[in-house]
Protein backbone atom coordinates (compact mmCIF):
# COMPACT_ATOMS: atom_id res chain seq x y z
CA UNK A 1 0.00 0.00 0.00
CA UNK A 2 1.29 3.48 -0.74
CA UNK A 3 0.05 6.31 1.59
CA UNK A 4 -0.59 9.58 -1.02
CA UNK A 5 -0.98 12.87 0.75
CA UNK A 6 -1.88 16.52 -0.44
CA UNK A 7 -1.20 20.18 1.19
CA UNK A 8 -2.30 23.58 0.74
CA UNK A 9 -3.30 24.42 -2.79
CA UNK A 10 -3.12 20.72 -4.46
CA UNK A 11 -4.73 19.46 -1.57
CA UNK A 12 -7.65 22.08 -2.39
CA UNK A 13 -7.83 21.26 -6.15
CA UNK A 14 -8.06 17.85 -5.73
CA UNK A 15 -10.72 18.13 -2.52
CA UNK A 16 -8.94 15.17 -0.87
CA UNK A 17 -6.50 15.07 2.11
CA UNK A 18 -4.98 11.57 0.93
CA UNK A 19 -5.80 8.21 -0.77
CA UNK A 20 -4.42 4.60 -0.17
CA UNK A 21 -3.46 2.55 -3.47
CA UNK A 22 -2.09 -0.19 -3.81
CA UNK A 23 1.72 -0.82 -4.96
CA UNK A 24 2.61 -2.46 -8.32
CA UNK A 25 5.93 -2.82 -9.65
CA UNK A 26 4.46 -0.84 -12.44
CA UNK A 27 4.40 2.38 -9.17
CA UNK A 28 7.93 2.14 -8.60
CA UNK A 29 8.38 5.48 -10.36
CA UNK A 30 6.78 8.80 -8.46
CA UNK A 31 6.31 10.05 -12.07
CA UNK A 32 4.16 6.81 -12.77
CA UNK A 33 2.16 7.44 -9.67
CA UNK A 34 1.43 10.99 -10.75
CA UNK A 35 0.50 9.95 -14.18
CA UNK A 36 -1.82 7.17 -12.18
CA UNK A 37 -3.13 9.75 -9.85
CA UNK A 38 -3.86 12.56 -12.94
CA UNK A 39 -6.51 10.25 -14.56
CA UNK A 40 -8.99 10.55 -11.80
CA UNK A 41 -10.06 14.00 -13.77
CA UNK A 42 -9.53 17.55 -14.51
CA UNK A 43 -9.15 18.29 -11.31
CA UNK A 44 -6.45 16.67 -10.65
CA UNK A 45 -4.53 17.00 -13.92
CA UNK A 46 -4.98 20.66 -13.09
CA UNK A 47 -3.27 19.71 -9.30
CA UNK A 48 -0.87 17.29 -10.67
CA UNK A 49 0.87 19.46 -13.09
CA UNK A 50 4.73 18.94 -12.25
CA UNK A 51 5.54 22.23 -12.71
CA UNK A 52 5.44 24.17 -9.54
CA UNK A 53 4.76 21.14 -7.99
CA UNK A 54 7.18 19.59 -4.74
CA UNK A 55 7.03 15.86 -3.39
CA UNK A 56 7.81 14.38 -0.51
CA UNK A 57 8.67 10.30 -0.22
CA UNK A 58 8.46 9.13 3.65
CA UNK A 59 8.41 12.91 4.79
CA UNK A 60 11.94 14.18 2.60
CA UNK A 61 11.05 16.69 -0.09
CA UNK A 62 12.53 14.25 -2.94
CA UNK A 63 13.41 14.78 -6.42
CA UNK A 64 10.87 13.07 -10.13
CA UNK A 65 13.41 9.84 -10.28
CA UNK A 66 13.41 8.76 -6.42
CA UNK A 67 12.49 5.18 -6.51
CA UNK A 68 9.24 3.91 -4.92
CA UNK A 69 8.71 0.93 -2.76
CA UNK A 70 5.43 -0.55 -0.78
CA UNK A 71 4.38 1.15 2.38
CA UNK A 72 6.15 4.63 1.21
CA UNK A 73 4.13 7.56 2.50
CA UNK A 74 4.30 9.93 -0.64
CA UNK A 75 3.05 13.99 -0.26
CA UNK A 76 2.45 16.21 -3.19
CA UNK A 77 2.04 19.93 -2.48
CA UNK A 78 3.37 23.29 -3.94
CA UNK A 79 6.29 25.78 -2.99
CA UNK A 80 6.60 25.97 0.43
CA UNK A 81 5.59 29.41 2.18
CA UNK A 82 6.56 28.89 5.94
CA UNK A 83 8.43 31.27 8.27
CA UNK B 1 14.02 22.46 20.49
CA UNK B 2 11.59 22.70 17.49
CA UNK B 3 8.01 23.38 18.42
CA UNK B 4 5.13 23.41 15.89
CA UNK B 5 1.98 24.86 18.11
CA UNK B 6 -1.07 26.89 17.82
CA UNK B 7 0.34 28.94 20.75
CA UNK B 8 1.61 32.29 20.61
CA UNK B 9 5.43 32.01 22.21
CA UNK B 10 6.86 33.92 24.85
CA UNK B 11 10.30 35.47 23.88
CA UNK B 12 11.57 36.37 27.22
CA UNK B 13 10.51 32.15 28.13
CA UNK B 14 13.00 31.52 25.06
CA UNK B 15 15.68 33.49 25.73
CA UNK B 16 16.01 32.20 29.27
CA UNK B 17 15.65 28.74 27.81
CA UNK B 18 18.31 29.41 24.91
CA UNK B 19 21.13 30.45 27.78
CA UNK B 20 20.33 28.23 30.28
CA UNK B 21 19.67 24.51 28.78
CA UNK B 22 23.39 24.94 27.08
CA UNK B 23 26.08 22.53 28.91
CA UNK B 24 28.01 25.71 29.21
CA UNK B 25 25.88 28.31 29.32
CA UNK B 26 28.51 30.84 30.02
CA UNK B 27 30.40 29.95 27.45
CA UNK B 28 28.20 31.38 24.75
CA UNK B 29 28.81 35.27 24.95
CA UNK B 30 26.47 35.92 21.60
CA UNK B 31 22.37 35.27 21.48
CA UNK B 32 21.04 36.36 18.29
CA UNK B 33 17.33 35.95 17.78
CA UNK B 34 14.86 36.67 14.48
CA UNK B 35 11.06 36.53 15.33
CA UNK B 36 8.89 36.57 12.04
CA UNK B 37 5.50 38.03 12.04
CA UNK B 38 2.20 38.71 10.04
CA UNK B 39 2.31 42.11 8.28
CA UNK B 40 -0.89 44.06 7.57
CA UNK B 41 0.17 44.26 4.31
CA UNK B 42 1.68 41.59 1.48
CA UNK B 43 1.97 42.46 -2.17
CA UNK B 44 -0.02 46.13 -2.06
CA UNK B 45 -2.87 44.01 -0.18
CA UNK B 46 -4.18 44.50 2.99
CA UNK B 47 -4.08 41.33 5.06
CA UNK B 48 -7.55 40.54 7.20
CA UNK B 49 -5.80 37.40 8.82
CA UNK B 50 -4.01 34.12 7.40
CA UNK B 51 -4.16 30.80 8.04
CA UNK B 52 -1.22 28.06 8.22
CA UNK B 53 -1.30 24.78 6.89
CA UNK B 54 1.66 22.05 7.55
CA UNK B 55 2.85 18.96 6.88
CA UNK B 56 2.65 17.00 10.40
CA UNK B 57 5.78 14.98 11.14
CA UNK B 58 7.57 16.15 8.02
CA UNK B 59 7.99 19.80 8.96
CA UNK B 60 9.96 18.55 12.38
CA UNK B 61 11.90 16.32 10.47
CA UNK B 62 12.95 19.03 7.75
CA UNK B 63 13.77 21.32 10.89
CA UNK B 64 15.48 18.81 12.67
CA UNK B 65 17.74 18.70 9.91
CA UNK B 66 18.59 22.06 9.03
CA UNK B 67 19.20 22.23 12.59
CA UNK B 68 22.10 19.21 12.43
CA UNK B 69 23.46 21.22 9.10
CA UNK B 70 23.40 24.55 10.82
CA UNK B 71 25.30 22.62 13.68
CA UNK B 72 27.73 20.78 11.70
CA UNK B 73 28.68 24.13 9.64
CA UNK B 74 29.12 26.72 12.87
CA UNK B 75 29.95 26.47 16.52
CA UNK B 76 26.67 26.88 18.02
CA UNK B 77 25.16 25.42 20.75
CA UNK B 78 21.31 23.30 20.46
CA UNK B 79 18.84 26.77 18.66
CA UNK B 80 15.18 26.78 19.31
CA UNK B 81 12.98 27.03 16.18
CA UNK B 82 9.11 27.88 17.45
CA UNK B 83 6.40 28.05 14.39
CA UNK B 84 2.80 28.74 14.36
CA UNK B 85 0.44 26.90 12.63
CA UNK B 86 -3.59 27.92 12.29
CA UNK B 87 -5.17 31.37 12.26
CA UNK B 88 -3.27 34.54 12.78
CA UNK B 89 -3.86 37.77 12.78
CA UNK B 90 -1.50 41.01 11.36
CA UNK B 91 1.04 41.68 14.31
CA UNK B 92 0.97 37.95 15.59
CA UNK B 93 4.14 36.45 16.26
CA UNK B 94 4.64 33.14 13.22
CA UNK B 95 8.32 32.20 13.89
CA UNK B 96 11.14 32.19 16.56
CA UNK B 97 14.55 31.17 16.11
CA UNK B 98 17.11 31.72 18.50
CA UNK B 99 20.56 30.72 18.24
CA UNK B 100 23.58 30.94 21.16
CA UNK B 101 27.43 31.01 20.13
CA UNK B 102 30.92 31.72 21.52
CA UNK B 103 31.13 34.74 18.65
CA UNK B 104 28.74 36.72 17.27
CA UNK B 105 29.90 36.01 13.70
CA UNK B 106 28.13 32.06 13.77
CA UNK B 107 25.37 33.34 15.55
CA UNK B 108 24.33 35.88 12.93
CA UNK B 109 24.95 33.14 10.07
CA UNK B 110 23.45 30.39 11.69
CA UNK B 111 20.50 32.08 12.84
CA UNK B 112 20.41 33.46 9.14
CA UNK B 113 20.57 30.27 7.88
CA UNK B 114 18.02 28.62 9.43
CA UNK B 115 15.60 31.25 8.29
CA UNK B 116 16.45 30.84 4.77
CA UNK B 117 16.16 27.27 4.98
CA UNK B 118 12.94 27.13 7.03
CA UNK B 119 11.30 29.07 4.09
CA UNK B 120 12.32 26.77 1.37
CA UNK B 121 12.41 23.31 3.16
CA UNK B 122 9.62 23.66 5.36
CA UNK B 123 6.32 22.29 5.00
CA UNK B 124 3.92 25.54 5.90
CA UNK B 125 1.98 26.94 3.42
CA UNK B 126 0.26 30.32 3.97
CA UNK B 127 -3.39 31.21 3.05
CA UNK B 128 -4.17 35.29 3.41
CA UNK B 129 -8.21 36.42 3.98
CA UNK B 130 -7.47 39.71 2.38
CA UNK B 131 -9.98 42.58 1.15
CA UNK B 132 -10.19 40.80 -2.55
CA UNK B 133 -10.72 37.33 -1.00
CA UNK B 134 -8.91 34.67 0.10
CA UNK B 135 -5.61 33.12 -1.32
CA UNK B 136 -2.58 31.00 -1.05
CA UNK B 137 0.34 32.98 -0.83
CA UNK B 138 2.68 32.55 -3.71
CA UNK B 139 6.26 31.24 -2.67
CA UNK B 140 9.13 33.87 -3.36
CA UNK B 141 11.77 33.80 -5.70
CA UNK B 142 13.91 35.97 -3.13
CA UNK B 143 13.42 33.36 -0.95
CA UNK B 144 14.90 30.43 -3.50
CA UNK B 145 18.15 33.10 -3.66
CA UNK B 146 18.82 33.37 0.03
CA UNK B 147 19.14 29.95 0.54
CA UNK B 148 21.07 29.18 -2.48
CA UNK B 149 23.63 31.89 -1.53
CA UNK B 150 24.51 29.62 1.16
CA UNK B 151 25.50 26.73 -0.88
CA UNK B 152 28.08 28.97 -2.43
CA UNK B 153 29.30 30.01 0.15
CA UNK B 154 30.29 26.49 1.20
CA UNK C 1 16.92 54.52 21.29
CA UNK C 2 20.41 54.42 22.40
CA UNK C 3 20.54 53.81 25.96
CA UNK C 4 24.44 53.58 28.42
CA UNK C 5 22.94 52.36 31.79
CA UNK C 6 24.89 50.34 34.74
CA UNK C 7 21.52 48.65 35.33
CA UNK C 8 20.85 44.88 33.90
CA UNK C 9 18.24 45.12 30.48
CA UNK C 10 15.29 43.21 30.21
CA UNK C 11 14.65 41.84 26.73
CA UNK C 12 11.02 41.63 26.56
CA UNK C 13 10.52 44.90 27.68
CA UNK C 14 13.00 46.07 25.18
CA UNK C 15 11.18 43.63 22.84
CA UNK C 16 7.90 45.15 23.41
CA UNK C 17 9.43 48.87 22.65
CA UNK C 18 11.10 47.67 19.86
CA UNK C 19 7.99 46.16 18.32
CA UNK C 20 5.19 48.89 19.31
CA UNK C 21 7.73 52.46 19.30
CA UNK C 22 7.79 52.21 15.17
CA UNK C 23 5.16 54.44 13.21
CA UNK C 24 3.72 51.19 11.77
CA UNK C 25 4.63 48.16 14.04
CA UNK C 26 2.28 46.10 11.46
CA UNK C 27 4.33 46.64 8.84
CA UNK C 28 7.39 44.96 10.18
CA UNK C 29 7.74 41.53 9.63
CA UNK C 30 11.11 40.88 10.73
CA UNK C 31 13.00 41.21 14.41
CA UNK C 32 16.58 40.43 14.93
CA UNK C 33 17.96 41.21 17.98
CA UNK C 34 21.72 40.12 19.61
CA UNK C 35 22.89 40.04 22.64
CA UNK C 36 26.44 40.00 23.80
CA UNK C 37 27.18 38.51 27.18
CA UNK C 38 30.33 38.57 29.18
CA UNK C 39 31.72 34.52 28.83
CA UNK C 40 33.81 33.08 31.41
CA UNK C 41 37.04 32.65 29.46
CA UNK C 42 38.70 34.89 27.28
CA UNK C 43 41.93 33.52 25.37
CA UNK C 44 42.40 31.01 27.73
CA UNK C 45 41.86 33.02 30.56
CA UNK C 46 39.30 32.14 33.14
CA UNK C 47 37.14 35.43 33.69
CA UNK C 48 36.28 36.57 37.21
CA UNK C 49 34.61 40.24 36.74
CA UNK C 50 34.51 42.48 34.49
CA UNK C 51 34.49 46.13 34.27
CA UNK C 52 33.44 48.50 31.10
CA UNK C 53 34.52 52.38 31.46
CA UNK C 54 33.07 54.30 28.16
CA UNK C 55 33.89 58.03 27.30
CA UNK C 56 30.17 60.23 27.97
CA UNK C 57 28.77 62.05 25.16
CA UNK C 58 31.26 60.46 22.96
CA UNK C 59 29.49 57.31 23.15
CA UNK C 60 26.13 58.50 22.68
CA UNK C 61 26.90 60.80 19.84
CA UNK C 62 29.33 57.83 18.13
CA UNK C 63 26.75 55.35 18.55
CA UNK C 64 23.71 57.80 16.99
CA UNK C 65 25.92 58.30 14.39
CA UNK C 66 26.32 54.25 13.47
CA UNK C 67 22.11 54.40 13.48
CA UNK C 68 21.76 56.89 11.35
CA UNK C 69 24.34 54.83 8.91
CA UNK C 70 22.42 51.84 8.84
CA UNK C 71 19.13 53.70 8.45
CA UNK C 72 20.36 56.00 5.41
CA UNK C 73 21.23 52.23 4.53
CA UNK C 74 18.76 49.52 5.05
CA UNK C 75 14.69 49.90 5.51
CA UNK C 76 14.57 49.57 9.29
CA UNK C 77 12.59 51.12 12.04
CA UNK C 78 14.42 53.36 14.92
CA UNK C 79 16.87 50.61 16.66
CA UNK C 80 17.32 49.87 19.80
CA UNK C 81 20.91 50.27 21.08
CA UNK C 82 21.84 49.22 24.95
CA UNK C 83 25.03 49.04 26.54
CA UNK C 84 25.93 48.41 29.92
CA UNK C 85 29.00 49.84 31.88
CA UNK C 86 30.67 49.17 35.01
CA UNK C 87 31.21 46.01 37.08
CA UNK C 88 29.78 43.36 35.23
CA UNK C 89 30.39 39.25 36.03
CA UNK C 90 30.48 36.14 33.59
CA UNK C 91 27.11 35.39 31.73
CA UNK C 92 25.82 39.44 32.67
CA UNK C 93 24.43 40.74 29.33
CA UNK C 94 26.67 43.77 28.17
CA UNK C 95 24.58 44.64 24.91
CA UNK C 96 21.44 44.72 23.56
CA UNK C 97 20.62 45.70 19.63
CA UNK C 98 17.14 45.24 18.54
CA UNK C 99 15.91 45.76 14.65
CA UNK C 100 12.80 45.83 12.74
CA UNK C 101 12.45 45.84 9.26
CA UNK C 102 10.15 44.48 6.46
CA UNK C 103 11.99 42.01 5.01
CA UNK C 104 14.63 40.29 7.23
CA UNK C 105 17.50 39.90 4.92
CA UNK C 106 17.62 44.02 6.03
CA UNK C 107 16.95 43.09 9.48
CA UNK C 108 20.07 40.85 9.78
CA UNK C 109 22.26 43.31 8.06
CA UNK C 110 21.57 46.01 9.87
CA UNK C 111 21.57 44.28 13.21
CA UNK C 112 25.08 42.77 12.34
CA UNK C 113 26.62 45.60 10.90
CA UNK C 114 25.65 48.08 14.41
CA UNK C 115 27.25 45.71 16.40
CA UNK C 116 30.26 45.03 13.93
CA UNK C 117 30.46 49.02 13.94
CA UNK C 118 29.76 49.18 17.70
CA UNK C 119 32.95 47.32 18.73
CA UNK C 120 35.15 49.31 16.91
CA UNK C 121 33.90 52.95 16.92
CA UNK C 122 32.02 53.28 20.01
CA UNK C 123 34.49 53.99 23.04
CA UNK C 124 33.77 51.47 25.38
CA UNK C 125 37.44 49.45 27.02
CA UNK C 126 36.78 45.77 28.86
CA UNK C 127 39.46 45.20 31.73
CA UNK C 128 39.21 41.31 33.13
CA UNK C 129 39.90 40.50 36.17
CA UNK C 130 41.52 36.72 36.19
CA UNK C 131 43.42 34.26 38.01
CA UNK C 132 46.54 35.90 36.30
CA UNK C 133 45.76 39.53 37.66
CA UNK C 134 43.72 42.05 36.14
CA UNK C 135 44.23 43.66 32.20
CA UNK C 136 43.04 45.69 29.93
CA UNK C 137 41.18 43.53 26.98
CA UNK C 138 42.96 43.99 23.63
CA UNK C 139 41.27 44.91 20.61
CA UNK C 140 40.81 42.00 18.12
CA UNK C 141 41.76 42.18 14.72
CA UNK C 142 38.90 40.43 13.51
CA UNK C 143 36.66 43.26 14.73
CA UNK C 144 38.52 45.26 12.18
CA UNK C 145 37.71 42.70 9.56
CA UNK C 146 33.77 42.27 10.49
CA UNK C 147 33.58 46.43 10.21
CA UNK C 148 35.48 46.17 7.39
CA UNK C 149 33.67 44.07 5.45
CA UNK C 150 30.53 46.66 5.38
CA UNK C 151 32.61 49.28 3.41
CA UNK C 152 33.38 46.79 0.32
CA UNK C 153 29.84 45.48 0.72
CA UNK C 154 28.66 48.90 -0.21
CA UNK D 1 41.75 76.52 26.59
CA UNK D 2 42.28 73.09 25.11
CA UNK D 3 40.50 69.99 27.38
CA UNK D 4 42.38 66.74 27.16
CA UNK D 5 41.03 63.49 28.27
CA UNK D 6 42.55 60.07 28.50
CA UNK D 7 40.21 57.02 29.01
CA UNK D 8 41.28 53.50 30.10
CA UNK D 9 45.15 52.35 29.27
CA UNK D 10 46.00 55.55 28.43
CA UNK D 11 44.57 57.50 31.76
CA UNK D 12 46.28 54.90 33.82
CA UNK D 13 49.53 55.01 32.76
CA UNK D 14 49.33 58.87 32.44
CA UNK D 15 47.92 58.45 36.08
CA UNK D 16 45.64 61.38 35.13
CA UNK D 17 41.72 62.10 33.94
CA UNK D 18 42.01 64.99 31.76
CA UNK D 19 44.10 68.32 31.90
CA UNK D 20 43.44 71.62 30.36
CA UNK D 21 46.11 73.28 28.40
CA UNK D 22 46.24 77.19 27.23
CA UNK D 23 45.55 77.17 23.18
CA UNK D 24 48.55 79.02 21.22
CA UNK D 25 48.56 78.57 17.40
CA UNK D 26 51.73 76.40 17.55
CA UNK D 27 49.23 73.47 18.80
CA UNK D 28 46.66 73.80 16.08
CA UNK D 29 48.04 70.28 15.03
CA UNK D 30 47.04 66.81 17.19
CA UNK D 31 50.40 66.12 17.04
CA UNK D 32 51.78 68.91 18.16
CA UNK D 33 49.70 68.70 21.34
CA UNK D 34 51.15 65.38 21.76
CA UNK D 35 54.44 66.15 21.60
CA UNK D 36 53.91 68.48 24.55
CA UNK D 37 52.22 66.17 26.57
CA UNK D 38 54.91 63.25 26.22
CA UNK D 39 57.73 65.99 27.47
CA UNK D 40 55.07 65.64 31.07
CA UNK D 41 57.58 62.36 31.61
CA UNK D 42 58.34 58.65 30.92
CA UNK D 43 54.90 57.60 31.65
CA UNK D 44 53.54 60.48 29.59
CA UNK D 45 55.76 59.36 26.71
CA UNK D 46 54.89 55.44 26.84
CA UNK D 47 51.15 56.63 26.96
CA UNK D 48 51.23 58.35 24.36
CA UNK D 49 53.18 56.59 21.77
CA UNK D 50 50.89 57.30 18.14
CA UNK D 51 51.16 53.60 17.56
CA UNK D 52 47.51 51.89 18.85
CA UNK D 53 46.91 55.39 20.33
CA UNK D 54 43.09 56.58 18.85
CA UNK D 55 42.29 60.48 19.42
CA UNK D 56 39.05 62.09 19.60
CA UNK D 57 38.18 65.36 18.55
CA UNK D 58 35.06 66.96 20.12
CA UNK D 59 33.79 63.43 20.79
CA UNK D 60 34.77 62.39 17.12
CA UNK D 61 37.25 59.88 16.08
CA UNK D 62 40.09 61.96 13.97
CA UNK D 63 42.99 61.84 11.72
CA UNK D 64 46.27 63.01 13.15
CA UNK D 65 46.73 65.62 10.54
CA UNK D 66 43.30 67.08 11.82
CA UNK D 67 43.48 70.64 12.96
CA UNK D 68 42.25 72.08 16.68
CA UNK D 69 40.90 74.84 17.68
CA UNK D 70 40.82 76.93 21.04
CA UNK D 71 37.43 75.67 22.62
CA UNK D 72 38.29 71.95 21.36
CA UNK D 73 37.93 68.39 23.65
CA UNK D 74 41.10 66.25 22.82
CA UNK D 75 40.49 62.39 23.87
CA UNK D 76 43.31 60.04 23.67
CA UNK D 77 42.83 56.39 23.87
CA UNK D 78 43.55 52.87 23.18
CA UNK D 79 41.47 51.32 20.32
CA UNK D 80 37.90 50.13 21.66
CA UNK D 81 36.69 46.61 23.05
CA UNK D 82 33.03 47.51 23.73
CA UNK D 83 30.33 44.94 22.76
Amino acid sequence: MLKIIFFAQTRELVDCDSVDITFEAKLSQLENIRQLLVTRGDKWDLALQREKLLVAVNQTMSPWDTLINDGDEIAFFPPVTGG
Amino acid sequence: MINIQKDDFDIAALYQQLNHSQLNPNGYGAIVTFVGKVRDFNQQQHIGSMTLEHYPGMTEKSLSDIVEQAKARWPIGDPIIIHRVGELAPGDQIVYIGVVSAHRKAAFEACEFLIDYLKIKAPFWKKEQTENGTHWVDAKETDTTAATRWEKAK
